[in-house]
């Protein structure tokens, strides 16, 4: 195993089980933070620059403030000595057990193991743009759209309450 | 240069990381993030098998981990604004006690 | 002769890199080119707050530091000695993990964010497709390092400045990527040294900077006003604002971590200076034709460099601090529009064609979106005598 | 129009910024251990003890009667009279402490000295390595000749010495007409001082 691609992996998997399991939910916020750098270099390491680098902008840079700064306006629902696993944790650990296992199971069993590695290509930005400009006009124009909808819905909902019943 | 099955262990692994938070924590932002997780591992997917394409030129993969990016951002910000309004009206974060429509 | 002293470094580094075997070559350049960029940037640190101590000064008709070494030089020196030295204080309250790992989140960042840009002919450390992505990329990892400061101290004041910071850094975010989004459009790239080189040659005396363009010109001034507000210089540096939340986010730091952080806060103002001479300024290229040739291009970056520091120093001596509802109605409301019309503007001068029209129409656009907005601004506020409910 | 008045300001800035080095008039700022400015006339920092003549000993002026000891307000004055071997008062103190780190500068102890003994001293760099020993003067350091008082405080002392003066002449007047009728009146100059009331040293 590529030892840059091991350092990743064990990188990437250490923040995301800690995001998912740690009490402290800034901690919690870091390390997925953690997780989503881990994967940034992953998408570079894959050639993949300008996504890696777009993942690092838009995740780092803007998912987890927004979710630090969630945190930090619920304040109140930090758990305290109450424990942190919902009421029906075993049956979701039960799920996901078997998801990754029929995951692990599906990929060990396909051909993809024997995949030839092709030659790294090197996309430029320019033939992204193009891309984007000319065969995914569409799904741009509705991405815009959808963001434009998202901001002015989360703005609505978290609006204060005028008079909401309590 | 590693061999595409790692990256999509990798990927596997990280989705049931993900889908395992989402499922087993009382806190829902806790939750989100879960869902974040689960969202990253699939793009890490889409590039692993853009990647290992025969065409990579097409940058199919590359498009729609950009167009997911965008989503998932979306997604992030509605779905921590319910989270604020709903902490508003019940003064929690605890998904248990948000139980009003139970029969 | 003039062709070696402008490739001086580049040669110099080739042939030290050459007494390494080749497996070995790419890393050995790579720690030249860091220990370069490390080295050159923590002395114009060190330069730059002598710098501005002494200007404040003689703006307020001080003299400034002046004790240590001649003309107070080395006053750099005997405050970093003095920083070293100094106690390390963690609150007991604190996060220690996070408390001690933010000043180098905050660090290293923007000496990432140094490594994209164009310094001389052939001397971008590293060429990347996407440099200015990259940049603003890395830029966004200091705004996460401020909030691990801000909350990990378990202050209010530092979690107040913090969430001040970030509250500040991602609203002027947008405008600084719109505004920088006028010279990608145009030159079509996002590699600094291909944007360099679209400034390249001569109109008459007139470089071909892009600054000296209608859109260039409000885009340099917006995102000069960006970068100012990213980088928490004063005007816009409520997050330390000192008169009411004592020091914001590092009110809990002290000695080398405190270094830190204020290193951090420069070297963000070198770096954004540097991407505006990038995109705007020309880059390495000189003023005026005639001494394109004569005096190295490297020397052009640090002198527009210098220009950006004073500039920013200037700033600082003369501006009161804004309030947080100020900073933020200016953003939405003043800065984020002109720079999407700048983007029109930018657009259209791109497809008109060359002449007088493409100026007319531009400035035409600009200026009226400017005074039409700037009257908004100011009309909104109605001076009136001030009533007091309590005091008489 | 927006943006007139930074213009306006950094306008302002610049004029300083470079008539700071035209015009030195402009800098305020006083260069202090090499410039220091002349010190007013009413300063005072500490107390200090005058003394007579060349010998800091014998020409102190103060006679260990304690008022000044009492009456200061945070008690940093500590004085010791000195006897003879058969335990007679001298008129003379043995040991004068003041703790400057206590002393709060009041001039109350001047200005109920009746001898016109203890003065305000206006020396202030007084900076010691020592917080302790360091900032107690003892009857040595803070002995200084009267010409030194004429040196800092040009007008109160004039005033100080002619009042000396003038009492000083009235008791020898007194002494001479006492000793006129009774050749055997004792020291003269002893008894001179008490029946003086004590006065009030009349700022200038």
């Amino acid at each position: 195993m590529d030892p840059v691609f091991a350092f990743l992996a064990l990188l990437t998997t250490a923040g995301a089980v800690a995001a998912v399991s740690l009490r402290n939910l800034v901690h919690c916020a870091l390390c997925l933070v953690v997780a989503f750098a881990g994967l940034a270099a992953l998408y570079l390491q894959l050639n993949a620059q300008f996504i890696g680098f777009a993942q690092i902008l838009v995740y780092v840079g803007a998912v987890a403030i927004l979710i630090v700064f969630a945190i930090l306006l619920t304040r109140g629902s930090e758990p305290g000595n109450q424990p942190i696993l919902s009421s029906s944790w075993q049956a979701g650990l039960g799920v996901a057990v078997l998801v990754l296992g029929a995951l692990g199971v599906a990929v060990a069993s396909s051909f993809v193991r024997y995949y030839p590695v092709s030659p790294a290509p090197q996309p430029t930005v320019r033939e992204l743009g193009e891309q984007l400009m000319t065969n995914y006009v569409l799904p741009l124009e509705v991405i815009g759209l959808l963001l434009t909808a998202a901001m002015i819905g989360a703005v609505i909902i978290a609006m204060h309450e005028k008079q909401g019943p309590r | 240069m590693t061999p595409l099955h790692q990256y999509l262990f990798l990927s596997a692994l990280l989705f049931g990381v993900g889908l395992a938070g989402a499922l087993t924590r009382r806190n829902a932002i806790i939750v989100l993030i879960g869902i974040e997780l689960m969202l990253n591992a699939a793009n890490l997917n889409f590039i692993a098998f853009w990647r290992f394409s025969r065409h990579p030129e097409l940058a199919t993969g590359l498009m729609f981990v950009l167009f997911s990016i965008g989503i998932a951002a979306a997604e992030a910000a509605v779905g921590l604004a319910l989270i604020i309004a709903i902490y508003r009206h019940y003064r929690t974060a605890n998904l248990d006690q948000f139980d009003s429509m139970k029969g | 002769m003039q062709e070696i002293l402008d490739q001086l470094f580049v040669l110099l580094k080739a042939w030290l890199v050459g007494f390494f075997p080749l497996p070995w070559q790419p890393l050995v350049s790579i720690l030249i080119s860091v220990a370069a960029l490390i080295l050159v940037f923590a002395l114009l640190f060190a330069v730059a707050t002598i710098l501005e101590r002494k200007g404040l000064g003689r703006i307020q008709n001080r003299y400034g530091p002046n004790r240590v070494g001649p003309c107070g030089f080395f006053q750099p020196i005997a405050d970093g000695l003095k920083m070293l030295i100094k106690e390390d204080i963690v609150p007991s309250g604190a996060d220690r993990v996070v408390h001690f790992l933010a000043p180098i989140a905050l660090v290293a960042p923007v000496l990432l964010a140094f490594s994209v840009l164009p310094y001389g002919r052939n001397m971008a450390p590293i060429d990347l497709d996407a440099g200015i992505v990259v940049f603003f990329a890395v830029g966004a990892g200091t705004e996460l390092a401020v909030f691990m400061a801000g909350w990990s101290s378990r202050n209010k004041y530092s979690l107040l400045g913090a969430m001040r910071a970030i509250a500040q850094m991602i609203s002027y975010e947008v405008p600084l990527i719109l505004s920088s989004v006028t010279v990608i459009m145009i030159v079509g790239s996002l590699r600094p040294i291909q944007i360099v080189e679209a400034q390249a040659g001569y109109q008459g005396w007139l470089p071909a900077w892009h600054v000296f363009t209608p859109w260039g010109l409000a885009g340099f001034l917006l995102f000069a006003i960006a970068a100012t507000a990213e980088s928490n210089r004063s005007p816009f540096d409520m997050p330390e604002g000192e008169s009411e939340i004592v020091a914001g986010y590092f009110v809990e730091y002290s000695g080398f971590k405190f270094a830190l952080f204020f290193m951090g806060e420069y070297f963000g103002m070198f770096a954004i200076s540097g991407l505006a001479i990038t995109l705007f300024l020309g880059g390495w290229h000189a003023p005026l034709p005639f001494l394109e040739k004569s005096i190295p291009s490297y020397v052009w970056f640090f002198v527009k460099l210098f220009g950006f520091i004073a500039m920013f120093i200037w700033l600082r001596g003369t501006l009161p601090r804004l309030r947080v509802d100020q900073l933020m109605n200016f953003a939405w409301k003043f800065v984020l529009p002109m720079t999407l019309l700048n983007i029109l503007a930018a657009g259209l001068w791109r497809f008109l064609p060359a002449g007088a029209t493409r100026w007319l129409v531009c400035l035409v656009i600009l200026l009226g979106a400017f005074l039409a907005l700037g009257r908004s601004m100011v009309a909104r506020r109605k001076w009136s005598p001030r009533k007091y409910r309590f005091a008489e | 129009m927006l943006g007139e008045g930074i213009i306006k300001g950094m306008t302002e800035t610049a004029r300083n910024f470079f008539g700071s080095y035209i015009d030195s008039d402009r800098l305020v700022t006083v260069q202090y251990p090499e410039q220091r400015l002349p010190l007013k006339e009413n300063t005072r920092n500490f107390p200090f003890l005058v003394h007579d003549g060349d010998d800091p000993e014998k020409g102190l002026r103060c006679v260990a009667c304690k008022i000044c000891e009492k009456e200061c307000p945070p008690q940093c004055i500590f004085i010791v009279l000195e006897r003879d071997e058969k335990g007679k008062p001298q008129k003379h103190p043995k040991v004068f402490d003041l703790d400057i780190s206590v002393c709060m500068s009041c001039q109350i102890c001047v200005e109920v000295c009746p001898f016109d003994a203890i003065k305000m001293d206006t020396e202030f760099e007084l900076s010691h390595d020592d917080r302790f020993r360091g900032l107690l003067l003892d009857k040595k350091q803070l002995a200084k000749p009267n010409h030194y008082y004429h040196k800092i405080h040009p007008v109160e002392a004039a005033e100080v010495d002619e009042r000396l003066a003038a009492e000083k002449a009235k008791a020898e007047a007194k002494a001479k007409a006492a000793a006129a009728p009774k050749p055997a009146a004792g020291p003269a100059a002893a008894t001179a001082g008490k029946p003086a009331a004590p006065r009030q040293p009349v700022p200038a």
